[in-house]
């Protein structure tokens, strides 16, 4: 039997009775959206489920939408069954001043450096996670720079005079 | 559309004598005689064509300083294809990629550790002034850092420009008096660097 | 681990044999790979001395057009800065006055054009953005140099040689193919 | 006259019995710059940690400052050794939220390029794999021949290493003659070389010994670790992006997937190797196809969406139209529709992957590359577990760890 | 006292004087050109052309380097032994310089009507001189590895010291087959013995190949150069090391390289004599002087193929693990050895008992 994304919804659908929501196919990949709550449960669902058996994390990140109050932050998750080659993406929403997320380092060890890597960018506390400390950043870092409001620029730089860039 | 031309026939080309200010001949040394500027002369032959690199690789120049190593480029030729990863042993100090500021004090140790007379080689333009990363992570030149001898520009420059830059060095270090490194100005330099 | 496609073919990884776990003849024959190659032609190019020829298209240092007259092509209009993933590009326009017209194609003009070579990342936006035939890059490499003041290239040293007045360095500029 | 002490031994450092060895970030065997803090008992090693991040140049929060033509550049410089494939993963993302077909002959002139950037990154790991366990002279061999292949590039496009090749819908121009000429001459002398190589190490003993049973990791590990790419095919799971989800017209190709067994070094290296050898029969295919196109057709290099495809310059000269659609495109002002779109290709180290999240602004609203390295450089610490020194540096070259990938 | 003065030959010090400095000399000055060699045979092999811009074809490569090894800083590092860490290279470079005094390096010159022989000591004990002094080497890497104070010096020290010990092994076993059929322990007397033509790795194949491959493990060079295995320690014992004392680490494994093909020349190839020429005839027709010019020309040849095979090898093939490292010391070529010896001494019984085969 071919999984097809008319299954994965009905599936998740009637494991997860109305607690998902904007089920969506842009470009063919099945998305939708969950409570932040249950990003494990499904998680787990979608790994260990007979014909879903999504058991391998192709991605993790974050994207921070500012206008949105208390959903600021999404942690964006794809997955995908490599048997039957169906890829689905989902998302929670947090809010930005307690951005309290379960790990999923325990499903897939590969989120490891992932969550890591989101918790350096945007500052999203996986609870539970092994290591949470920033990866790629150093660590007096005292802002998470991939949140709009801080700027891509070093701000400390005083070499911007612009000599140097063939400004002067 | 072509091109109008194939050539740029206006490039600043480095002008090593007006660069005199790197080599600096010591002052206060009246009576340098003979002997000493020819052992100058000599020990400068015999750096320049004896310099060992360090290659600071860290990024995408990094493969093109694989490619000036080997067949078709060959630095060898110049002498220097004894490459040391140990700073002790190398007179040139390569950054050749971008320098992120997490790696900065690294560049820093690392030039700190290798024995004088040393020289230091920017290659890219990350190294040299950051390239398109301006952003928050990355150093925007290592010249904030370290001093630099020679600039390479180009993302990534071509081994081309790399053994340019190489023998741009090579020049510097066989005009550099033996005494330069004694010197005033070359302590005030460390100093602005807060080198001792 | 089932296959997931039909598409897989497994990689030859035998065991050893005797003549393998003796070392010397794989050994030998590798050594004779290594003595052959003594006696090959040497690919190496003896860069000051002998230069490759570039690809027509290559992308090296800049420079500015002139038209048959000429006049520069450069009407500051600021594509090729705003193209520019580096940033490198400066420019400062400027209206023609009259009696300059030998000098300048259009109205508006590049006052000051400065690239900065060392954040220039040789990515040929520039010469793709230009809507006015007037920035191109060029197959010389830029050349190293001790200080970074020297690489901010301007006017001086990007516009390509006057065809008239300075026919022989336009020559040069040109360079013919193959030779 | 102060004391003078040989070794200053830390508290409590007499009662371990380890001792902490740092391996980086400058340390030859680390391409590029990454540190392992191996914890080791003689030369065994009982655990590792490894920090990153030490080139890392916030590529996504640059991305979202740039119009969509602006980052390419930037994608060259990911995975250094096969820029290309990153350029045309990401020109495939937007053809895909923009939705512009390209021509078949784009196609193939895609496939070409991506396989001669594959071919090139698997010979710098698999050489380099050769130059930390000792033999240097191969590499030096294989590189005359990635050199060929910058040749290549070059003809394509001007550069060599960051290509910044192709476009939104096709390429800048069609390929030159010169360009097919070279490619012709690699199809015809790589494969002798590429023999030698292999026969310099495949069964070499000493070089068997060292590769074989190090470093190796089973298919649920792996999977788990979100190995992809030759990685992940060494340890026997046949998941190729190329087959799976095609794009680029790969699904008219026929080539095989290169499977290993136990995930070891050996089977890294062989993987990569077969790798060579099909992409070869890629190329092959794809150049045939594409000598079939003939008279106008041969002419196509881009598709037709003057959207966002630069016009042909002689028309910007002489053409309002044209002009203006110029400026558009320059400028970043061509629409783009909102929407999100997950993409992506089969990356010299694996699946390398596109999150490209638009709001309908010229620059995008949050661009997220899942990058292979970082993803499967987590599994190192277990993959070296109990091995030996110089085996913890064969491995760390055979999984082909690229810094700017893992940093971004 | 003055008796004892009076009594010693003056004129054979002095020409020992004489030859010592020569050889010293020599081996130095091939030493610094091994360098050179080592980096055109690199380049040939790699499809480079290697240094030619110091003089023509580069030949003044290796001066240039050793005039800016002297001319550079010397660190010492804040926390090593200070006496120690100037101790090691001295060392190797003093065990590397020593092993050339029993090496015969041509027959008898006649000058200043003295009989001179090319040999600074004809000591009966040659071969162990050789082993003392040899294994004394290890010190230099362990010294100089341990002084550093450095994780990655020291590990480079351990696998050093213990490579160089187990290898040592194998070579003594090795030798002893062919000492069983020479009954001398001297230099000399094995060339002397070999001036038929009749090499004695001809009798000893095995032993011949047991000794290449531990001579390779002494000297340090790959596929036996784990103590300074680059990619993965850095360059090992000698890391902290910078100019002359640097120098000093590289060039002792020039020179250890260029005596033991000297040594493996001498006891398994004929040391000086001309092959397929016999020499005294030859030195009877031509004069004692020309036969000595040509033996030692001939050593040379001799060393000189056995230097580019070194480097031609470490040119081609990859770097053991240190675990195998030390099971193909202890648990092939020692078995293997003493297997040699074995079947040598059992043939040469059996010949000795008048059976002919």
């Amino acid at each position: 039997m071919v999984l097809t994304n008319e299954t994965v919804k009905e599936r998740l659908l009637k494991h997860f009775e109305g607690q998902l929501g904007r089920f969506e196919e842009p470009f063919g990949m099945l998305s939708f959206e969950a409570p932040k709550e249950l990003n494990l449960k499904i998680m787990q669902f979608l790994y260990d489920d007979e014909e879903l058996r999504f058991q391998f994390l192709t991605d993790l990140t974050a994207v921070h939408y500012p206008h949105q109050p208390g959903r600021e932050l999404a942690i964006v998750y794809h997955l995908h069954n490599l048997k039957d080659n169906v890829r689905i993406r989902f998302r929670i929403y947090t809010s930005i001043e307690k951005p309290d997320v379960f790990t999923v380092t325990k499903l897939y060890a590969a989120a490891n450096w992932m969550e890591r890597e989101t918790y350096d960018f945007f500052g999203v506390n996986f609870i539970g996670h092994p290591n949470l400390k920033r990866i790629l950043n150093v660590d007096e870092m005292d802002y998470f720079p991939l949140r709009k409001e801080y700027p891509l620029e070093d701000q400390t730089r005083t070499d911007k005079d612009d000599e140097m860039f063939g400004r002067g | 559309m072509a091109r109008p031309v194939r050539f740029n026939v206006h490039t600043n080309p480095a002008n090593t004598k007006d660069h005199i200010s790197m080599t600096d001949m010591p002052d206060g040394y009246p009576g340098e005689g003979f002997f000493a500027t020819k052992l100058s002369d000599v020990v400068g032959l015999a750096r320049k064509n004896s310099l060992w690199p360090l290659p600071f690789a860290t990024s995408c120049c990094g493969i093109e300083f694989m490619a000036t190593m080997a067949s078709h480029y060959d630095l060898a030729r110049f002498g220097a294809e004894r490459l040391g990863f140990s700073p002790r042993q190398c007179d040139l100090l390569m950054v050749i990629g971008t320098i992120a500021k997490k790696m900065g004090p690294i560049v820093k140790q690392v030039y700190l550790q290798m024995a004088e007379p040393r020289w230091v080689m920017a290659v890219g333009a990350c190294a040299s002034s950051g390239g398109i990363f301006d952003s928050y992570s990355v150093l925007q030149g290592i010249d904030q850092i370290i001093p630099v001898d020679v600039y390479v520009p180009g993302c990534p420059p071509r081994p081309e420009g790399i053994l340019d830059g190489f023998m741009r060095i090579q020049d510097l270090v066989g005009m550099e008096s033996v005494r330069r490194r004694n010197g005033e100005r070359y302590r005030e330099l460390m100093g602005s660097y807060g080198i001792k | 681990m089932q296959a997931l496609t039909s598409r897989a073919k497994v990689v030859g990884r035998k065991p050893m044999t005797f003549l393998e776990k003796l070392y010397i003849p794989v050994i030998a024959k590798a050594m004779g790979i290594t003595f052959g190659h003594i006696f090959k032609k040497k690919p190496t190019v003896s860069y000051p001395e002998q230069r490759r020829t570039f690809s027509p298209v290559f992308r090296g240092v800049q420079v500015l057009n002139r038209d048959e007259e000429g006049r520069e092509r450069c009407t500051a209009c600021g594509l090729c800065a705003v193209a520019c993933p580096a940033e490198a590009i400066t420019m400062e326009a400027a209206e023609r006055l009259p009696g300059e017209e030998d000098l300048y194609k259009e109205e508006k003009y590049a006052a000051r054009y400065e690239i900065n070579m060392l954040r220039c990342i040789f990515c040929g936006l520039c010469e793709e953005a230009c809507p006015k035939d007037a920035v191109y890059l060029s197959e010389t490499l830029v050349p190293s140099n001790f200080n970074r003041e020297s690489f901010v290239y301007g006017k001086k040293e990007l516009l390509i040689p006057h065809p008239l007045k300075e026919p022989e360095a336009y020559a040069r500029a040109r360079g013919e193919r193959g030779s | 006259m102060q004391e003078q002490h040989h070794i200053k031994l830390p508290e409590g450092s007499i009662e371990k019995s380890t001792t902490t060895l740092n391996l980086g970030p400058t340390h030859p065997a680390t391409h590029g710059v990454f540190q392992n803090i191996l914890e080791l008992d003689g030369e065994r090693i009982v655990s590792a940690e490894q920090t990153i991040g030490y080139i890392h140049r916030a590529f996504e929060k640059i991305a979202e400052r740039r119009p969509l033509y602006q980052i390419t550049p930037l994608t060259d410089r990911l995975n250094y050794c096969s820029s290309p494939i990153n350029n045309m993963g990401w020109h495939l993302t937007c053809e895909k939220l923009l939705n512009v077909k390209t021509p078949k002959r784009v196609d193939y002139l895609r496939i070409i390029i991506m396989e001669l950037a594959r071919i090139s990154d698997h010979l710098v790991c698999n050489s380099v794999v050769g130059v930390d366990s000792g033999a240097y002279t191969g590499f030096l061999y294989v590189m005359q021949y990635r050199e060929l292949i910058y040749e290549i590039y070059e003809e394509v496009c001007g550069s060599r290493l960051t290509t910044n090749m192709g476009r939104i819908g096709g390429f800048e121009r069609n390929f030159s003659n010169a360009a097919f000429e070279k490619l012709e001459r690699f199809q015809a002398e790589y494969p002798a070389v590429l023999k030698e190589f292999e026969n310099l190490f495949n069964r070499n003993r000493i070089f068997m010994d060292r590769t074989m049973g190090t470093g190796g990791i089973g298919p649920e590990r792996a999977l788990n670790y979100g190995f992809t790419g030759p990685n992940l095919r060494a340890a026997g799971v046949d998941y190729d992006v190329r087959v799976h989800s095609p794009y680029s017209s790969y699904e008219d190709f026929d080539f095989n997937i290169p499977v290993g067994k136990t995930g070891d070094n050996y089977d890294r290296f062989l993987v990569r190797n077969q790798e060579m050898w099909e992409s070869l029969k890629i190329i092959d295919q794809a150049y045939r196809k594409v000598k079939e196109f003939k008279g106008v057709e041969a002419e196509i290099f881009h598709a037709d969406a003057p959207e966002y495809f630069l016009p042909d310059k002689n028309d910007v000269y002489t053409k309002m139209e044209a002009l203006i659609w110029h400026f558009k495109i320059v400028m970043g002002e061509t629409e783009i529709p909102p929407g999100e779109v997950y993409q992506s290709v089969e990356g010299a180290n694996g699946e390398l992957g596109f999150y490209f999240i638009s709001d309908g602004g010229r620059a995008p609203y949050r661009l997220h590359f899942r990058r292979p390295c970082f993803i499967y450089y987590q599994a190192y610490s277990e993959l070296t577990k109990g091995s030996m020194l110089s085996d913890a540096v064969l491995t760390m070259s055979s999984l082909n760890l690229i810094a700017g990938e893992m940093d971004a | 006292m003055h008796s004892l003065l009076l009594s010693a030959d003056w004129g054979l010090i002095i020409e020992k004087m004489v030859l010592v400095a020569i050889i010293i000399g020599v081996s130095l000055f091939v030493a610094m050109y091994e360098t050179y060699a080592e980096r055109k045979v690199a380049a040939f092999i790699q499809d480079r052309h290697g240094p030619n811009r110091a003089g023509p074809f580069g030949i003044f490569q290796p001066l240039a380097d050793g005039l800016k090894l002297f001319s550079k800083e010397e660190i010492v590092p804040n926390h090593s032994n200070k006496f120690l860490f100037v101790l090691g290279p001295g060392l190797a470079m003093l065990t590397a310089m020593m092993t050339s005094a029993v090496v015969p390096w041509g027959g008898h010159i006649h000058a200043f009507g003295r009989d001179i022989s090319l040999q600074i000591a004809d000591v009966n004990i040659g071969i162990l001189y050789i082993f003392g002094v040899v294994s004394m080497g290890v010190y230099g890497v362990m010294i100089g590895g341990w002084a550093s104070n450095n994780k990655f010096s020291l590990l480079a020290a351990i696998r050093g010291a213990s490579q160089i010990i187990s290898y040592e092994l194998a070579m003594g076993l090795s030798l002893i087959a062919l000492l069983m059929m020479t009954g001398t322990l001297s230099m000399h007397e094995i060339v002397q013995q070999q001036m038929d033509g009749r090499y004695y790795v001809l009798y000893q194949p095995l032993g011949f190949l047991i000794f290449l491959v531990c001579a390779f493990a002494e000297c340090n060079r790959t596929p036996f150069d784990l103590s300074e295995a680059e990619s993965e320690l850095n360059f090992g014992y000698h890391q902290e090391y910078s100019s002359m004392k640097l120098g000093f680490y590289l060039f002792a494994e020039y020179v250890n390289m260029f005596i033991s093909s000297a040594v493996m020349a001498t006891i398994f190839w004929g040391g000086y004599d001309i092959p397929f020429v016999n020499d005294s005839s030859f030195g009877l027709n031509h004069g004692a002087n020309l036969l000595a010019i040509l033996q030692v020309l001939c050593f040379f040849a001799k060393i000189g193929i056995f230097v580019f095979f070194f480097m031609w090898v470490r040119w081609t093939v990859p770097r053991f693990r240190y675990d195998q490292l030390m099971k193909l010391g202890w648990k092939t070529l020692i078995p293997l050895a003493i297997l040699n010896m074995l079947v040598t001494g059992f043939l040469i019984l059996l010949r000795q008992n008048h059976w002919h085969f």
